[in-house]
């Protein structure tokens, strides 16, 4: 199962990343591809999750080819 | 109905009435409009400000927006709407963010533009990185609540 | 702070931008700007309106609507406002009436528009006359509480 | 006492004049004027009343050179 993960403002600057591709043998949550792709970081905790440009929980699970996408509170306006 | 997102500064007033003059069921039905512009302050929580970054997440943005608009229009009756939102750097007096809402009632105008611009602080997917006098940078927190005092 | 009444048409979008860019107080400081325009609909209560005459009380008019934005003035933070309203012989789109309030924060410059049009809707001495596609004449009995649906 | 009086929209054309100029040896509210000025009309339910132009309830008591208004409800905006 092959998961785009993207990080933005803050969350780019902290994991030094603006993306990652991963791949799961099995099904995972939010919560677990974070952990997955940053194992020495934990979750902050006013973070934010989208999975195909949608909010989602930490525990939603995505499907294969997902877009996930990982950033701060949203200051636009 | 349309949204735009502009990596260049424009003006709210044309964007408005280019719109107006474009779209056609506007003409005759419309009795109330509500305009919303938001535009860079020279100050924020105590410090100067000299200019300001605005990222986004691309489609997101415009996703998020339209659902918002969507919302807006089961909630209220509407004819017609526009959001237009910069990215990019700003600087102050640079208009941010344009949200126009047409229909036949003042009520409606006034409850959904309100309501489109509050989803759009919490939801649209836009940050903000403040460059202050002293050069240093910083990242803004968190949206407000819009008020000059908190302590309503 | 300007208050205009006008006996000719005017561009509510034009209006504002002069005003803009004639009020220096408003550089820097604004953060927010909410605009009300209400526009002459071709239908009113059933009944399609060919023109529209629009009275008012000299001077009462600039009266009322000054004690207005005082008293907006006094309940929330605004750096400044502007009311332009129409008076005379009027045709379906044509402006009646404009606010614009200047603020640094959304919530007081939402607010205080709306709270400006609503006491002028209550308070600023104008009638309006309804021409109908038949010809016949109308008072307009009283302003509605601006909503599509009165169930509310 | 010299009180000038004036008539707009529906009742200017209830009333067929645009204003009045009334003299009273006495103190007198508004309704006072009203009746004194439209002996055979009585006053409207819904009308409004200003003095100086300023809104007054009908038995505000007016002064020498004062100017009442009478109107129907407002329509604008």
């Amino acid at each position: 199962m092959s998961i785009k993960v993207r990080y933005f403002a803050s969350l780019k600057e902290m994991t030094g990343r603006a993306e990652d591709q991963l791949d799961f043998s099995k099904s995972v949550t939010v919560k677990e591809i974070w952990y997955q792709a940053n194992k020495d970081k934990t979750l902050p905790d006013n973070i934010l999750a989208a999975v195909n440009m949608e909010y989602v929980s930490f525990d939603h699970r995505v499907n294969d080819g997902d877009e996930v996408a990982f950033f701060p509170p949203v200051t636009g306006g | 109905m349309d949204i735009k997102i502009l990596a260049e500064s424009f003006d709210p007033w044309q964007e408005i009435k280019q719109y107006q003059n474009s779209a056609k069921k506007i003409k005759g039905k419309v009795g109330a409009t509500s305009i919303f512009v938001g535009t860079m302050r020279d100050f924020n929580e105590g410090d100067i400000i000299k200019a300001m970054t605005l990222e986004h997440y691309p489609h997101m943005t415009e996703k998020q927006l339209a659902n918002i608009i969507e919302e807006a229009m089961q909630k209220w009756q509407i004819i017609d709407a526009l959001v237009v939102h910069r990215v990019g750097n700003i600087f102050p007096d640079d208009p941010i963010v344009l949200v126009a809402v047409w229909s036949s009632h003042r009520g409606d105008a006034f409850d959904s533009s309100r309501y489109i611009m509050e989803a759009l602080k919490a939801k649209a997917p836009f940050w903000k990185k403040e460059l202050l006098a002293s050069d240093d940078e910083r990242w803004v927190g968190k949206n407000s609540d819009g008020y000059e005092s908190r302590s309503r």
